[in-house]
């Protein structure tokens, strides 16, 4: 077992995460210099895949619209703690990025004349916050298929090399230069070391740490931890998002666009409660605002079924044709995962753990940046990051629903030009460190060589309920106390693991286990950062601070890795400053 | 409700040099709606750490997960233990090479996807500021093909594709054919000279088992169809 | 791996497209051939009836219509199922030539059958 | 690494059924074809070769072996139309699909019935 076979490869460009903001930024790195993606799964299994309503840009083709009013939503979706030189040009450059998807091939659905469709989606208004508008360019409800579908077949055209089903075990660095990734073959097994003059992550999400998730097996957070190993920071995760609608004990996601094209919620007395929530918009409001009314509901007895833990989602209205063209994917979901025709009945849906607000600190090059509340924020040099696995901050504490396709296309082309022109300045490669690898090399070979009762299914399953018991929708002192010390526990019984399959060949025990190791690190930066914020502010709710605290929390965190695996907080500034206009500055966020 | 179902699953490791071998488990029905993925998980988490198989989204969308379940080809996480048979005998893909468990080696089929030129082709450039106009009713011709997920359920349930693995198989086809009705492409001619081919649309022998295959349902037959009397209209 | 699916001669499309021809062709002419044989003819059959009807113009036309879908139809059938199993490239030529010269050979003696008649 | 090609084993649909029957039929009525031209040309040699070979063929044994071929061709025949319909008409639909191949099964049946009443009662001399 002590032989392992370590492979080299180069490449002047590398992307960890073949979801939509790898490929992006492969399309765009490729056209320049050789680039490389490799992925855990063959890119058409990436996240980005279940993505369901739209991609928002200010494209004006159904009614008047505008990127400032774009750009004003999302600073006040993100409850004011978005960056928001990064909002600024997300949105400026949204209808652009559409555009080129389009060009690129995407089967948007259409409107009459032949111009892209765009539906209303929570948090997004017209004249700053006026009425609902519609601004989510879609493909039916597979908008994130098509899109990275899409992408896809745009790198298959222009060569990118792909290595699928490789797993990213370490973050290669030569001094504060970062020169590449050790990765596992899941497939043959083996160790490959990609040695690159630009590294990317791209790595998705990391949700799956909650029991009632909208997320895919995959979405673990890899890319978090691994930075964190690297000695780097991770910002602002304990921003988390619960969608509203995720299907009642199955956590599959029902679009916020079921509501956009004029779905409502009802409570167990058939009441549309959002409206006492969010009197201008109902149940078009921000996300983190409908999944805390509805849990108000529930706590107030409200709630649907036997244990009023659910709510209904009505659609039948809409009428079978709406939903058969407009949503037909929804239909399917509600279908397998509720047993229910939704152009009849309605579907029974609770919040649901969806988003990381959180990620890798970046600026609005895809830059990843280290700073701190004195520091200005440095690059650090040839690591990228980009999409859900990244922090730019467009988000901030509550991400706009739509936003998130936005933010990987805008931030993937950035970043992938930002590298090929970095690859082609740098000349010669970056030599790799002494022992390159070492780390990674040996966590895999150690779980190997285990041998132990400790299971990573008994640890997972507590990490998973206690997650969403103590750090879900609502939070205190209390619970993210006694979080704490469970996930230290969890982190000490994890070190005992043993896996039952021993071999080199497509591996998955091997592969959860690691991915368990990385959900257990990054689940302390979670945690802590919650204890730390004492203070409300869009996805994260302290039932004990339930104000937003703009003299004290008006920061980012930032989350560092001791050497014994604790976790070291630190803080930095929001970016308030735009690249051309005013200020957004804060106010109270009502809906 | 503590019932249980049995699961036969096929177990091959290529490193034990141990013949295939089915394995029976116990699975546990939990709560109503459990899935054919959930029993998988249920077995590898607590049971068997050692078996293999593909999964991401848990909800139909991604196409990891074709399987043969009872001798149909279908995607685990939306499948229904309730609605099968016990015992529930789990199979990969068929055809395909096994690389352990239920992972199978889709090259070939990834192969055949990327030989059809599965791209936008244009000839004139886009519209500078704007996007490319296309009806309602020219984008209504891309539902049912847009959707392939990619899944290998189609291609890998067809007896032709299993008496000729050259043959460019239904998936790839029905790709194909979603550029080629594509208003805005322009690489139809293209596309017909490589599947006007012994192996491309004429191994079809219409069987229907790709469409019965499809947990998208969506139609390859139809596709190839519309492929046939294409070329067939352009040659005479 | 691509060559595999350039010039290999013959793409099947003529193939594909005269199997149906042939085949709704025959539909009509083989129900004519079965029907006249086994129903509309009375009783036993003897070579003075058989003769008789072959013997006007108009049954010769229709039987050597007949005969040559049926021979295409047949021939282009087995050499379709040759194509699905078949995969090296000399076998399967020599098997389709055979089957050429078989088919044509057939092809003579049923037209020679039907003229002498 | 060694991999191993799975067994096929896949579920019977009807239309997977309905093709393996067109194919053996198919065959059947090709060799049936040549070794009937064979026969045929025997024609040509005369009154008495005629006679020679029809007192074969007229027998009871081959009266129902004709009902065979009967069948064969009713069905090769009408999925045949299936067939040409799956393309050229809307037989692929996924609603229709199944419902065609169990009419063709239907119409050849009753078909078959129909046709053989006759040659039985040759072929059993009533
Ligand atoms: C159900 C659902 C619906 C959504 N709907 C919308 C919507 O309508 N609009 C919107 O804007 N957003 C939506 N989102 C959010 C959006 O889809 C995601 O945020 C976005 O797709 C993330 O893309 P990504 O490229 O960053 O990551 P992903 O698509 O998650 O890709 C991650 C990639 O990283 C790879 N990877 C991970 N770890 C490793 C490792 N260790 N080694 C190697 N590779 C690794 C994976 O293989 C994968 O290729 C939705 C999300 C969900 C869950
Ligand atoms: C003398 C009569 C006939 C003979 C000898 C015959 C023979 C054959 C053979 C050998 C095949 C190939 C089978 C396969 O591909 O699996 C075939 C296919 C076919 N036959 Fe016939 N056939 C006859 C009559 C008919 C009739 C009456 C029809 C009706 C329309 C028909 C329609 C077809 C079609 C459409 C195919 C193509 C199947 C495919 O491409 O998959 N045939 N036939
Ligand atoms: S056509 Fe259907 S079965 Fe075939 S690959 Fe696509 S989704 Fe899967
Ligand atoms: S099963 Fe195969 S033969 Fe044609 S109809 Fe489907 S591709
Ligand atoms: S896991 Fe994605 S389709 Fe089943």
């Amino acid at each position: 077992m002590a032989n392992i076979d370590v492979t080299i490869h180069k490449h002047d460009v590398l992307i960890v995460g073949a979801g939509g903001a790898g490929l992006r930024a492969a399309l765009e790195a490729s056209r320049q210099v050789n680039t490389a993606v490799i992925s855990q799964v063959y890119p058409t299994r990436s996240h980005t895949v279940s993505a369901q309503g739209g991609i928002a840009a200010s494209l004006g083709n159904v009614e008047p619209d505008n990127w400032l009013w774009h750009m004003f939503d999302t600073v006040k979706g993100s409850d004011y703690l978005g960056d928001q030189d990064a909002i600024e040009f997300l949105c400026r450059t949204a209808p652009e990025v559409v555009i080129e998807l389009e060009h690129m091939g995407l089967p948007f659905s259409r409107i009459e004349g032949g111009t892209i469709f765009q539906r209303r989606f929570g948090g997004h208004t017209k004249d700053y916050g006026k009425e609902a508008v519609c601004r989510a360019c879609a493909a039916a409800d597979r908008t994130g298929h098509t899109l990275l579908h899409t992408l896809f077949e745009q790198c298959i055209k222009n060569g990118v090399a792909f290595y699928n089903e490789f797993f990213a075990l370490e973050i290669l660095k030569n001094e504060d230069h970062v020169v590449g990734v050790l990765a596992w073959d899941i497939v043959h097994g083996g160790f490959h070391i990609f040695h690159s003059k630009a590294t990317m992550f791209a790595t998705g999400g990391y949700t799956r740490v909650y029991r009632t998730t909208s997320n895919a097996h995959i979405n673990t957070g890899d890319g978090l931890s691994l930075t964190l190993r690297a000695g780097l920071c991770v910002e602002d995760l304990e921003f988390v998002q619960f969608h509203p609608t995720g299907i009642y004990g199955a956590g599959n996601l029902i679009t916020e666009g079921v509501r956009g094209e004029g779905g409502y919620l009802l409570n167990k007395n058939g009441d549309r409660f959002m409206k006492t929530y969010a009197p201008t918009v109902w149940d078009l409001a921000s996300r983190d605002v409908v999944s805390r009314a509805m849990a108000e509901e529930m706590r107030h007895g409200r709630g649907c079924g036997e244990k009023g833990d659910f709510m209904l989602l009505k659609l039948d209205h809409l009428g079978a044709d709406l939903i058969h063209e407009r949503l037909p994917g929804i239909w399917d979901l509600a279908h397998v995962f509720a047993h229910v025709d939704c152009t009849k009945e309605p579907i029974p849906v609770t919040p649901t753990a969806h988003y990381s607000m959180g990620g890798i600190p970046t600026n609005r090059f895809a830059e990843v940046v280290i700073g701190s509340m004195d520091q200005p924020e440095q690059p650090v040099k040839g690591f990228y990051a980009a999409g859900e696995s990244a922090c730019a901050s467009v988000h901030g504490a509550n991400r706009l629903g739509c936003n998130s396709l936005l933010d990987i296309v805008v931030f993937g082309r950035e970043g992938g030009r930002k590298m090929a022109a970095f690859a082609a300045s740098l000349g010669e490669y970056v030599p790799l460190p002494d022992q390159a690898g070492a780390m990674g090399t040996a966590e895999v070979k150690n779980l190997l060589a285990t041998t132990g009762k400790e299971r990573m299914d008994s640890i997972w399953e507590v990490l998973r309920d206690t997650m969403e018991k103590n750090c879900g929708v609502f939070r205190t002192e209390e619970t993210l106390t006694a979080q704490k010390q469970i996930v230290e526990q969890l982190c000490r019984r994890f070190k005992t693991v043993a896996i039952d399959d021993k071999s080199m060949t497509y591996n998955l025990d091997l592969l959860e286990t690691l991915e368990l190791g990385h959900m257990l690190d990054f689940s302390r930066a979670i945690v802590d950062g919650a204890l730390a914020r004492q203070e409300s502010r869009g996805g994260h709710y302290r039932d004990d601070y339930p104000k937003r605290d703009d003299v004290t929390w008006h920061k980012h965190s930032l989350a560092y890795q001791e050497p014994d695996g604790s976790i070291r907080l630190d803080y930095k500034p929001v970016r308030m400053k735009p690249l051309t206009v005013p200020t957004f500055p804060p106010k109270e966020r009502v809906y | 409700m503590a019932k249980s179902v049995t699961f036969s699953v096929f177990r091959y490791d290529p490193e034990q040099g141990r013949k295939p071998h089915y394995t029976d488990y116990q699975v546990d029905i939990e709560r109503p709606g459990m899935m054919v993925l959930d029993g998988l998980n249920q077995i590898r988490w607590r049971q068997d750490g050692t078996l293999a198989y593909r999964r991401s989204c848990r909800e139909g969308v991604c196409g990891s997960d074709g399987i043969n379940v009872n001798g149909v080809n279908m995607l685990s996480c939306i499948t229904h233990i309730e609605d099968l048979k016990d015992p529930i005998v789990v199979q990969p893909l068929p055809s395909m090479p096994v690389i352990k468990d239920l992972v199978v080696d889709l090259t070939d089929f990834y192969e055949k996807f990327y030989l059809v030129k599965p791209y936008l082709i244009t000839k004139g450039p886009p519209p500078s500021d704007r996007e490319r106009l296309q009806t309602p009713e020219q984008r209504k011709l891309l539902d049912g093909l847009y959707e392939c997920i990619l899944c290998a359920c189609c291609t890998t349930s067809c007896p032709s594709y299993w008496a000729d693995p050259e043959y460019l198989g239904p998936s790839a086809l029905l790709n194909a054919w979603r550029f080629i009705v594509d208003s805005r492409d322009d690489g139809a001619d293209e596309r017909l000279e490589i599947i006007n081919n012994r192996n491309g649309a004429w191994r079809c022998h219409t069987i229907l088992n790709c469409v019965e295959a499809c947990p998208k349902l969506l139609n390859p037959t139809e596709a190839i169809g519309q492929i046939k009397k294409t070329i067939v209209q352009r040659k005479f | 791996m691509l060559a595999k699916y350039f010039g290999s001669g013959r793409s099947g499309a003529f193939d594909w497209y005269f199997q149906r021809v042939s085949g709704v062709g025959l539909l009509v002419t083989l129900f004519l051939h079965f029907f006249v044989l086994h129903y509309a003819t009375e009783g036993p059959l003897t070579y003075a009836k058989v003769m008789a009807r072959l013997s006007s113009p108009a049954w010769k036309a229709i039987d050597i219509t007949f005969l040559v879908f049926a021979i295409y139809h047949a021939m282009n059938g087995f050499k379709l199922i040759i194509d699905d199993y078949v995969h090296g490239t000399g076998l399967r030529a020599i098997l389709i030539g055979a089957l050429w010269v078989l088919a044509i050979a057939f092809l003579g003696l049923g037209l020679l059958t039907i003229v002498s008649l | 690494m060694k991999v191993f090609q799975a067994k096929v084993r896949y579920k019977l649909h009807p239309g997977y059924i309905a093709w393996i029957l067109h194919r053996a039929t198919g065959i059947m009525l090709g060799l049936y074809l040549f070794l009937h031209i064979w026969v045929i040309h025997h024609l040509g040699q005369g009154e008495a070769a005629f006679n020679e070979v029809m007192a074969v063929v007229q027998s009871p044994f081959f009266h129902l072996m004709e009902i065979g071929l009967l069948g064969t061709v009713v069905y090769h025949g009408i999925n045949g139309l299936r067939v040409v319909f799956i393309d050229y008409g809307n037989l692929a639909k996924r609603e229709i699909m199944q419902k065609a191949v169990y009419a063709v099964f239907a119409v050849s049946a009753l078909l078959i019935i129909v046709g053989a009443i006759p040659m039985a009662r040759l072929a059993l001399g009533l």
